[in-house]
């Protein structure tokens, strides 16, 4: 699996969202997606889920441009934002097995009853998705892509709701889905969290891609950059 | 193939969401009664005309509860973006379409099925035998309301004032059908034969193939969009 | 790119001038060389006015699915404003032919407004811009709302012989088609000035469309110019 | 009102209309003009570097 993304930019009326991002994301790779609020990083995710088409430049996966008809594509990729993508008025088995259709996977009643017992959901299954905490539906989002199986895996700030618990079972199968040849992209302000697992960490500002690094264990080029984001007073050590 | 397998899926979703939450069926329901009191009230109809009447009044009444019911399609599709994550999916947008279609028909039948007896019956008009040809009537209509509004009801979706804004587009786009169909109704009550509307259902038929057609092709341009 | 803009934009002059002369004669010809209608008297020289303006304003309509067609096919800017624009002056030439029908239709019948097939059709292909207009207004997404207005041009378009053939049906229940209407040319007893009035008149007409559209087509294009420049210009 | 009161009357409202449409187009055309002449000069507008 590989992303290429060429020359990218967006604009919203008379606004840069992002300015020529030029980015290349091999297989196995955990990029860290980071910035202050507004620099584009949502956009940035939407652009590679599909959602959003670019102003200018293209984003290849395995050598194929990602556009508008390009359907077949998108099986591979998976977005969790949590809270969102379901359906309210559903139960969890019915939400699961309603998407699972969508992406033509076949998977038996068992297989999905079981991925609801890993991610701790068992005993809400036959429940509407309303019932549910923001930490169950993020999840629920977690089996969905467990069992969607994407190669590359886009996450919008899913630490702000998980608890310990939620945590380890997200990296642990972000760490899964890195050894099967996946890519996981994920946005977040949990700084100190994410730098513990990823392999790359991005820094975007104002839409501009200002650092690009692979992690190094004494990491001061990162500190530098990414000291004037951080709340006043707070110190992280890598 | 795999279009019908998703359509079917969809249509599923869609019907699930509306027994457990009944909100469009009842409204539509309820709203459709309401006109056709509005109306007496409003025309104070003599008992010879009602016949005349009947299929104006009767249309007038599945027109604005259809555009109800079309403000309320893509209402489960608006709430946690689930429009997102169906247009994530590599999901057919035509099985989308056609799936919203058959789900506003069946809506708009089922209120159909209930409110043309009970105008016969509000406005006590004899031909009970005619009901049938002129549900055939009012059906091909109904076909041509929801394949043209859903269209609609998806290029307003992301627009401000949208509820003010289906109808002003729908409306001057409709009239073949409000034409035909009244019409149409209007000379099955008068002849009592079937085959006297033939021109009229023919223009109808034409309309349906026609929108159908462009609807399923452009669909994905603007939910897309 | 320069060269073509001063080519078009002496071509747009010209057209202008042509069309000024062609408005100038063709009132001439309407207002004194061509003899009253036997029937109607002086009021039938609205004509003259009233045909070449639903001419134009169904040519305006054509080319919005025109401009629509292309934009929905090849996602250019410059077919959306295209369509925009004809749609723009689609409107003031409908809204124009239902004035002057219903001021023909005033001394011919006494009634400001009859559901007379013709009238009723520019009406309704007036509510159809006019909904075109008002979607591209309120769709805050500029892609959206092209793609959207473009939707409307097309499916419109489409659904004009539907329209027409539901309409004349219609009309055809209800009255029987009278000798003396504004909409029947009358062809018997013509006046060969008559027909020169009418042709001088309809090309008057088309001239001063096509100037129109294209000094709308270039303000459209320019606004839009500033628009990039303003975006380019920023992020250089 | 006189036949030939209708006449001017059409006639009157038709180029009335268009003289005011071709106006406000002109005015437009001026306007977006200026703006441009002025952002071209200027190599556009240096705001949201």
């Amino acid at each position: 699996m590989r992303v290429v993304i060429r020359n990218l930019s967006k604009s919203y009326g008379l606004l840069w969202a992002l300015k020529k991002i030029d980015l290349d994301f091999q297989s196995g790779e955990c990029v860290a997606l980071l910035g202050p609020n507004g620099a584009g990083k949502t956009t940035l995710l939407k652009l590679l889920s599909a959602l959003l088409y670019p102003t200018t430049g293209e984003i290849t996966l395995d050598d194929q441009r990602l556009h508008q008809g390009s359907s077949a594509l998108r099986s591979a990729i998976g977005l969790l934002a949590p809270g969102e993508h379901f359906y309210e008025g559903l139960t969890l088995k019915e939400n699961l097995r309603f998407f699972n259709s969508l992406y033509s996977r076949v998977k038996s009643p068992q297989e999905i009853e079981q991925t609801l017992d890993t991610v701790g959901l068992r005993n809400w299954s036959n429940d509407y998705v309303s019932s549910l905490s923001s930490g169950m539906k993020c999840r629920l989002a977690i089996a969905k892509c467990l069992l969607l199986e994407p190669k590359l895996l886009l996450l919008d700030e899913p630490y702000g709701v998980l608890d310990g618990n939620g945590v380890d079972l997200l990296e642990a199968y972000l760490m899964r889905l890195r050894q099967h040849g996946g890519i996981v992209v994920m946005a977040t302000h949990h700084v100190s969290r994410i730098l513990t697992i990823c392999s790359r960490a991005i820094i975007l500002r104002r839409g501009s891609l200002i650092f690009d690094e692979p992690r190094q264990e004494p990491w001061e080029s990162f500190q530098r950059t990414f000291a004037e984001f951080l709340p006043r007073g707070e110190k992280w050590n890598s | 193939m795999e279009l019908l397998k998703q359509t079917l899926w969809v249509l599923w979703k869609d019907l699930l969401l509306e027994l457990r939450r009944r909100e469009s069926i009842l409204a539509m329901f309820f709203f459709g009664t309401l006109l056709l009191f509005v109306f007496h009230f409003a025309f104070e109809i003599p008992a010879e005309k009602a016949a005349e009447m009947a299929p104006g009044l009767l249309w007038l009444a599945f027109l604005f509860t259809g555009t109800l019911g079309l403000t309320q399609l893509f209402q489960a599709e608006r709430e946690n973006h689930c429009l997102d994550a169906l247009l994530l999916s590599p999901m057919d947008r035509a099985s989308l379409y056609l799936a919203k279609v058959f789900f506003n028909l069946f809506l708009m039948l089922l209120i159909e099925l209930v409110v043309f007896p009970l105008f016969w019956v509000l406005f006590n008009l004899a031909f009970w035998n005619l009901l049938p040809s002129l549900f055939l009537v009012a059906f091909l209509g109904t076909i041509g309301f929801c394949v043209l509004g859903t269209l609609f009801s998806a290029v307003t979706l992301k627009a401000r004032a949208r509820e003010l804004l289906l109808p002003l587009i729908l409306f001057p786009l409709m009239i073949p059908v409000i034409l035909a169909t009244v019409r149409g109704m209007e000379i099955i009550l008068r002849t009592g034969k079937f085959e006297e509307a033939f021109s009229w259902l023919r223009l109808l038929i034409g309309f349906d193939v026609i929108f159908f057609t462009v609807g399923f092709l452009i669909f994905e341009w603007v939910i897309e969009a | 790119m320069a060269g073509t803009m001063q080519k078009r934009g002496r071509g747009r002059r010209v057209t202008g001038i042509l069309a000024l002369a062609f408005i100038l004669v063709g009132l001439y010809f309407a207002l004194i060389e061509a003899p009253p209608d036997a029937y109607q008297g002086e009021v039938q020289r609205i004509m003259y006015v009233h045909i070449p303006s639903i001419l134009t304003a169904y040519l305006s309509f054509f080319i919005v699915f025109i401009g629509s067609c292309l934009f929905l096919w090849k996602r250019e800017k410059r077919d959306d404003i295209l369509a925009r624009s004809a749609a723009e002056i689609g409107v003031l030439f409908t809204s124009l032919t239902i004035i002057e029908g219903s001021i023909w239709g005033k001394p011919t019948w006494g009634v400001w407004w009859t559901w007379d097939a013709r009238l009723t059709l520019t009406a309704i292909l007036l509510l159809i811009f006019v909904g075109y207009l008002m979607l591209r207004s309120l769709i805050e997404d500029e892609n959206r709302g092209a793609v959207c207005s473009a939707v409307v041009g097309v499916i419109g378009f489409l659904d004009i012989p539907l329209i027409h053939m539901s309409v004349y049906w219609w009309r055809t229940l209800h009255q029987p088609p009278s000798i003396l209407r504004p909409d029947k040319l009358p062809w018997e007893n013509v006046h060969p000035s008559m027909l020169i009035a009418l042709a001088v008149n309809f090309a008057a007409f088309i001239l001063l469309y096509f100037y129109l559209l294209s000094l709308r087509f270039r303000v459209g294009e320019m606004e839009e110019e500033v628009k990039t420049l303003k975006l380019y210009g920023g992020a250089s | 009102m006189s036949a030939w009161g209708f006449v001017f009357l059409a006639y009157g409202i038709v180029w009335f209309a268009l003289l005011v449409y071709l106006g406000n187009v002109k005015r437009r055309f001026r306007k977006v003009e200026r703006e441009l002449s002025s952002l071209r000069s200027s190599g556009g507008l240096k705001k949201n570097a």
